[in-house]
């Protein structure tokens, strides 16, 4: 709305100076991108602070205090103190790997916002294909793990790179069958195609019974375990394998994990929101507060999770997920076929 | 099935320091994959020759140096040797001072037992349940610090009775701990006992059949979890357990959900055996006299005791013309308990050696000593 | 970072370039001082009220405090009981592996100079001060938590005075 | 079965290779020569009567004039428990592995090794593992052993 309109103007504005379209497209993108990453940025510091927020009071302490009102600002100290500690690079480390290795892992955790619709036309580009590149983007991040487990050198980091590629790819399928059956009701890739046709709250795909909240679990599971938090979180098991694939990370490269993990997991519960929720929708309020308080309202059940659950073991986790989520999944997906083309259900 | 591609064993250094091996434990792991071939424990690394430094002391400066040894339990260390030596030198403490030991050796097992349940849950993933566990524990140990004034190396147990009577407030705060407790141990059960996850993490894991836990010396809650149903407090009394009601809870298989399950109930138990020591607490001395140049005569013994970590023996040799003992050997349940573990973690996964090294509750300083 | 430790040279050239250099010190050494992740090292009893530090009641996070198993990521070593011998080089390894600036406090008498196991011990090392260099020492067997605390927080008053020149 | 009654059983059948300390006033101690060490642990093992499936205890002693070793063991079926020991001369100290009859006796005699001395015959892994591995001062439990770092304790 408001920025969408600011967009349009500065669109506008570069058309009318008589730069070429090419230069236009480039530079109003580019200007739409940096915002996403601002507002990328403020989010995952203000994740981050309020994990340790909600984890510090599940457990009856206060958490953060001291820098700022309830320690509000204790991310950007973190950051600021991370910028300044020394750079290491392991004398055996395989140093190209082990230096693209979280870049990688940023950057494909900033690219998957290209697609999400953080309210109505709060959109940087709305591909048609829009849930297909979230899926394959998000994919990326592994490469990312394998590439810091391996670079790294260490027995410990390369136990937890491979370990969370076979999470990734085992957690992928069901997850990835849970959104086709939305994307079978909706009839479009396109995410804001998606929440359109959730307009109404009983068309919200969570509350389609019975494959709705089905599809809805098996995601968030999937989530769960696509974003390496406990109890998937076995890349970096703290107790097994002293802190996994980024054991040898120290200063801003740490940081570039630390963040693209906080990024990943507000993706999650952003995609969860936009397919299952009905995305920006909703009375009243504008459109990308709805949006921020059903993705908070997401994030926040994944903390509840990480921190009430033990963390399942190596080989639990493969079965879980072959043996359980993929057959229910599949059924589940079968059944809203059967749904959409019997026409009993027709909203 | 035969491997249609090469795999290769590597080898993994697992401690001194790293965050599940209870301290400075480290294992030599050979793993093929994410499973355990071979464990191969090393210790040494807490070695503080606290045997050497008892031969160098009077009896009553051992007492100090004892608190280190087994610093959960550290009541349980002072008690162990007093009671050693004064079944050395014949002493019998008054009733007053055996109830208040009592008090504070049950007491002090709940408090090893929830720093078990805090570490175990750590271990396995699950956060939370460790700072509930020392939430309570900090109760106890205001308990124990409004009498002695330490929080956790007490020297509150002396040879021939305690240190000092429990001060007028000790009473009614123990009461309200008593009334208190049983429900936050309902609140752990609630958060692991039926959780799925943590069945499927401790079910038929690390499984310690009953021949390897005697064949090894395993002792203690390790050893009731295997079935067998031991306690040195009702099949060895000493102190005043006879005079106590509390049941002994063993397990069938011997697992680590059994082992779980096992220490669980015995905190209940302990709590059981509290409120009966308190009901019947007498009034009285708190001390026996001792001559100021303590010597008790030639002989030897090794007494034990049942500690929240198994079989706590203290072997005491006396020359008998000499303030200081000839040796002083410590014998602590972790010792065997670290034994017996490359047994039973061969072929699990790593994971597994966590889990069934926190369901043992290993502490290192009772090894290494 | 190489960048940033020069940058108040090159600050200085600029009229008015010291109030920013100053100001950046300011900034960037509270920022230290105010998220010291500490290490999870402890050997023997006072882990245990290092624990308990770090639970509910004494609660470190209040200070920005957390813990880190790997080295590289920590800033602070809390050697929190008897380092022997035999540990020793295993301490000095786990300092050359953290990231500069780091930071070490001797907690308990043990570390501070051998404690209880001064005497008549053939397998202590009496003080940890030869194996690395210490920044706050925290004696008591074992200290309470509020003295660990205490111990933090001189830690924190000694970080906030360095310029960022200081360490290297 | 109480104390005296186990102490005339354990000399009624091992007659004149086992005899009884005075120093054990609290549970029976006995003596035995090393050469009899397995042959005893064996018999006690599998005596139905004693049923001793429990070591508890292996300690080194250094009297000042002799080697000690003492062992611990019960019987958790039929709660009994008492100590023998091995006593012998500084030179060529050495004692035979209990490893075959109770498996738990491996740490302790690797113990008594390393700290005293004292050899272990079969053990099977003698390797250092509570000093340092680069330890070479000899054996620092005995009673005159001594090291330029090594600090008595003042009398007082």
């Amino acid at each position: 709305m408001e920025i969408a309109g600011i967009f349009k103007y500065l669109y506008e504005k570069l058309a009318s100076t008589g730069l070429s379209q090419a230069w236009v497209d480039i530079i109003s993108y580019s200007v739409a991108a940096l915002i996403v990453f601002g507002f990328l940025a403020v989010v995952a510091l203000f994740l981050v602070w309020w994990e340790r927020k909600i984890s510090a009071h599940i457990q009856q302490r206060f958490g953060p205090m001291r820098t700022g009102w309830h320690g509000w600002l204790q991310t950007i100290v973190d950051m600021l103190k991370l910028i300044q500690k020394e750079d290491i690079t392991p004398a055996t480390a395989d140093r190209p790997v082990f230096y693209w290795a979280p870049i990688v892992a940023f950057v494909a955790a900033f690219m998957a916002y290209v697609t999400i619709p953080f309210g109505a036309g709060l959109i940087v580009s709305d591909l048609n294909i829009g849930i297909l590149y979230i899926i394959a983007i998000t994919t990326f991040t592994i490469i990312s793990l394998l590439m810091a487990g391996w670079g790294s050198n260490n027995k410990y980091a390369l136990l937890g790179g491979m370990r969370s590629a076979a999470q990734v790819v085992s957690y992928e399928v069901p997850m990835v069958l849970a959104i086709l059956s939305v994307v079978l009701f909706a009839g479009s890739l396109s995410m804001v195609q998606i929440v359109e046709s959730q307009a109404k709250i009983y068309q919200w795909y969570i509350f389609r019974l019975p494959f709705g909240p089905i599809a809805f679990i098996i995601y968030l599971i999937a989530g769960t375990a696509e974003s390496n938090r406990t109890p998937f979180d076995l890349p970096e098991a703290e107790q097994e394998l002293v802190a996994g694939f980024n054991v040898e990370y120290s200063g801003m490269k740490f940081a570039m994990f630390f963040f693209a993990e906080f990024v990943n997991m507000f993706t999650i519960a952003a995609i969860g929101t936009t397919l299952f929720l009905g995305g920006w929708q909703g009375p009243w309020l504008p459109s990308w507060v709805w949006f921020m308080l059903k993705t908070l309202a997401l994030v926040f059940v994944l903390m509840w999770f990480r921190w009430t659950f033990p963390r399942l073991r190596v080989d639990q986790l493969m079965e879980f997920s072959w043996k359980f989520l993929l057959p229910v999944s599949f059924a589940n997906l079968i059944i809203a076929g059967w749904m959409k083309y019997s026409k009993w259900f027709n909203w | 099935m035969s491997a249609p591609f090469r795999t290769e064993e590597f080898l993994v250094n697992m401690g001194p320091h790293h965050p599940s091996t209870h301290g400075v434990c480290r294992f030599l792991l050979t793993m093929d994959g994410e499973v355990v071939v071979k464990a191969v424990p090393y210790i040494g690394y807490l070695h503080r020759a606290l045997e050497r430094i008892c031969e160098n002391r009077t009896y009553h400066q051992c007492l100090p140096v004892l608190d280190r040894f087994e610093y959960c339990t550290s009541m349980s260390c002072e008690y162990a040797f007093c009671l050693a030596t004064e079944k050395l030198a014949g002493i019998q403490a008054p009733e007053r001072a055996e109830y208040l030991r009592v008090i504070m050796l049950e007491l002090n097992r709940i408090a090893s037992h929830l720093i078990w349940y805090g570490t175990t849950s750590l271990d396995l993933g699950a956060v939370t349940p460790f700072l509930y566990g020392f939430r309570e524990r900090e109760d106890i140990l205001d308990l124990f610090e409004m009498t002695c004034g330490q929080r956790l190396t007490y020297n509150y147990i002396r040879i021939g009775g305690v240190s000092r009577d429990i001060p007028p407030e000790f009473i009614p705060k123990l009461k309200e701990f008593i009334e208190k407790f049983p429900r936050k141990v309902d609140d752990y059960e609630k958060l692991l006992t039926e959780n799925p996850i943590w069945i499927v993490r401790n079910k038929n894991v690390g499984i310690l059949s009953k021949e390897l836990a005697l064949g090894y010396g395993v002792s203690g809650p390790a050893l009731r979890a295997s079935g067998v149903k031991f306690d040195l407090r009702r099949d060895d009394p000493y102190s005043l357990y006879d005079r106590f009601e509390f049941d002994i809870p063993t397990g069938t298989v011997g697992d680590c959900y059994d082992r779980y399950l096992v220490r669980m109930e015995e905190m209940r138990q302990s709590l059981r055996i509290v409120k009966q020591a308190l009901e019947q607490l007498p009034a009285g001395d708190i001390k026996t006299k001792l001559p100021p140049n303590f010597k008790p005569p030639k002989g030897e013994v090794y007494s034990r005791i049942e500690n929240s970590r198994g079989e706590m023996g203290i072997y005491i040799q006396s020359a008998g013309d000499s303030k200081k003992p000839l040796r002083v050997k410590m014998r602590g349940g972790s010792y065997n308990q670290l034994q017996v573990m490359p047994e039973i973690v061969k072929g699990g996964k790593i994971a597994d050696l966590v889990a069934v090294m926190a369901s043992m509750d290993i502490i290192m300083p009772e090894v290494d000593r | 970072m190489g960048v940033i430790k020069k940058l108040p040279v090159y600050l200085e050239h600029f009229p008015g370039g010291g109030i920013v250099a100053t100001s950046l010190d300011y900034v960037l050494s509270q920022s230290q001082a105010s998220s010291i992740w500490y290490l999870l090292f402890g050997t023997a009893c006072c882990a245990i009220e290092l624990m308990a530090t770090g639970a509910s009641r004494y609660d470190f996070d209040r200070f920005g405090m957390i813990f880190r198993a790997s080295p590289r990521q920590a800033d602070l070593i809390i050697a929190a009981g008897t380092i022997t011998k035999k540990m020793a080089p295993r301490l000095r390894l786990l300092y050359d592996q953290m990231a500069q600036p780091r930071y070490v406090i001797a907690m308990g008498g043990c570390t501070v100079k051998g404690g209880p196991f001064y005497y008549d011990s053939y397998a202590v090392e009496k003080g940890i001060d030869h194996i690395v260099p210490v920044d706050v020492y925290i004696p008591g067997c074992p200290p309470r938590p509020e003295s660990l605390l205490e111990g933090c927080l001189t830690l924190q008053k000694k970080i906030k005075k360095q310029k960022i020149g200081d360490w290297s | 079965m109480d104390k005296a009654a186990l102490t005339k059983y354990i000399l009624d059948k091992f007659a004149g290779k086992v005899d009884l300390l005075d120093t054990g006033k609290v549970e029976p101690v006995f003596r035995l020569e090393s050469d009899f060490l397995l042959e005893f642990c064996r018999a006690i093992n599998s005596d139905e009567t004693l049923h001793i499936d429990f070591l508890c205890n292996i300690a080194g002693v250094d009297t000042g004039e002799r080697f000690e070793v003492v062992y611990s063991v019960a019987s958790v079926k039929n709660r009994i428990r008492f100590d023998f020991k091995i006593a012998m001369a500084y030179e060529n100290a050495e004692v035979e592995s209990v490893q075959s009859v109770w498996p738990g006796a491996n740490w302790h005699e690797r113990e008594v090794w390393e700290l005293y001395g004292i050899n272990i015959l079969n053990h099977g892994n003698l390797t250092r593992f509570l000093l340092p591995d680069n330890w070479d001062q000899g054996y620092p439990m005995r009673k005159n052993w001594d090291a330029p770092d090594f600090v008595r304790m003042p009398e007082s």
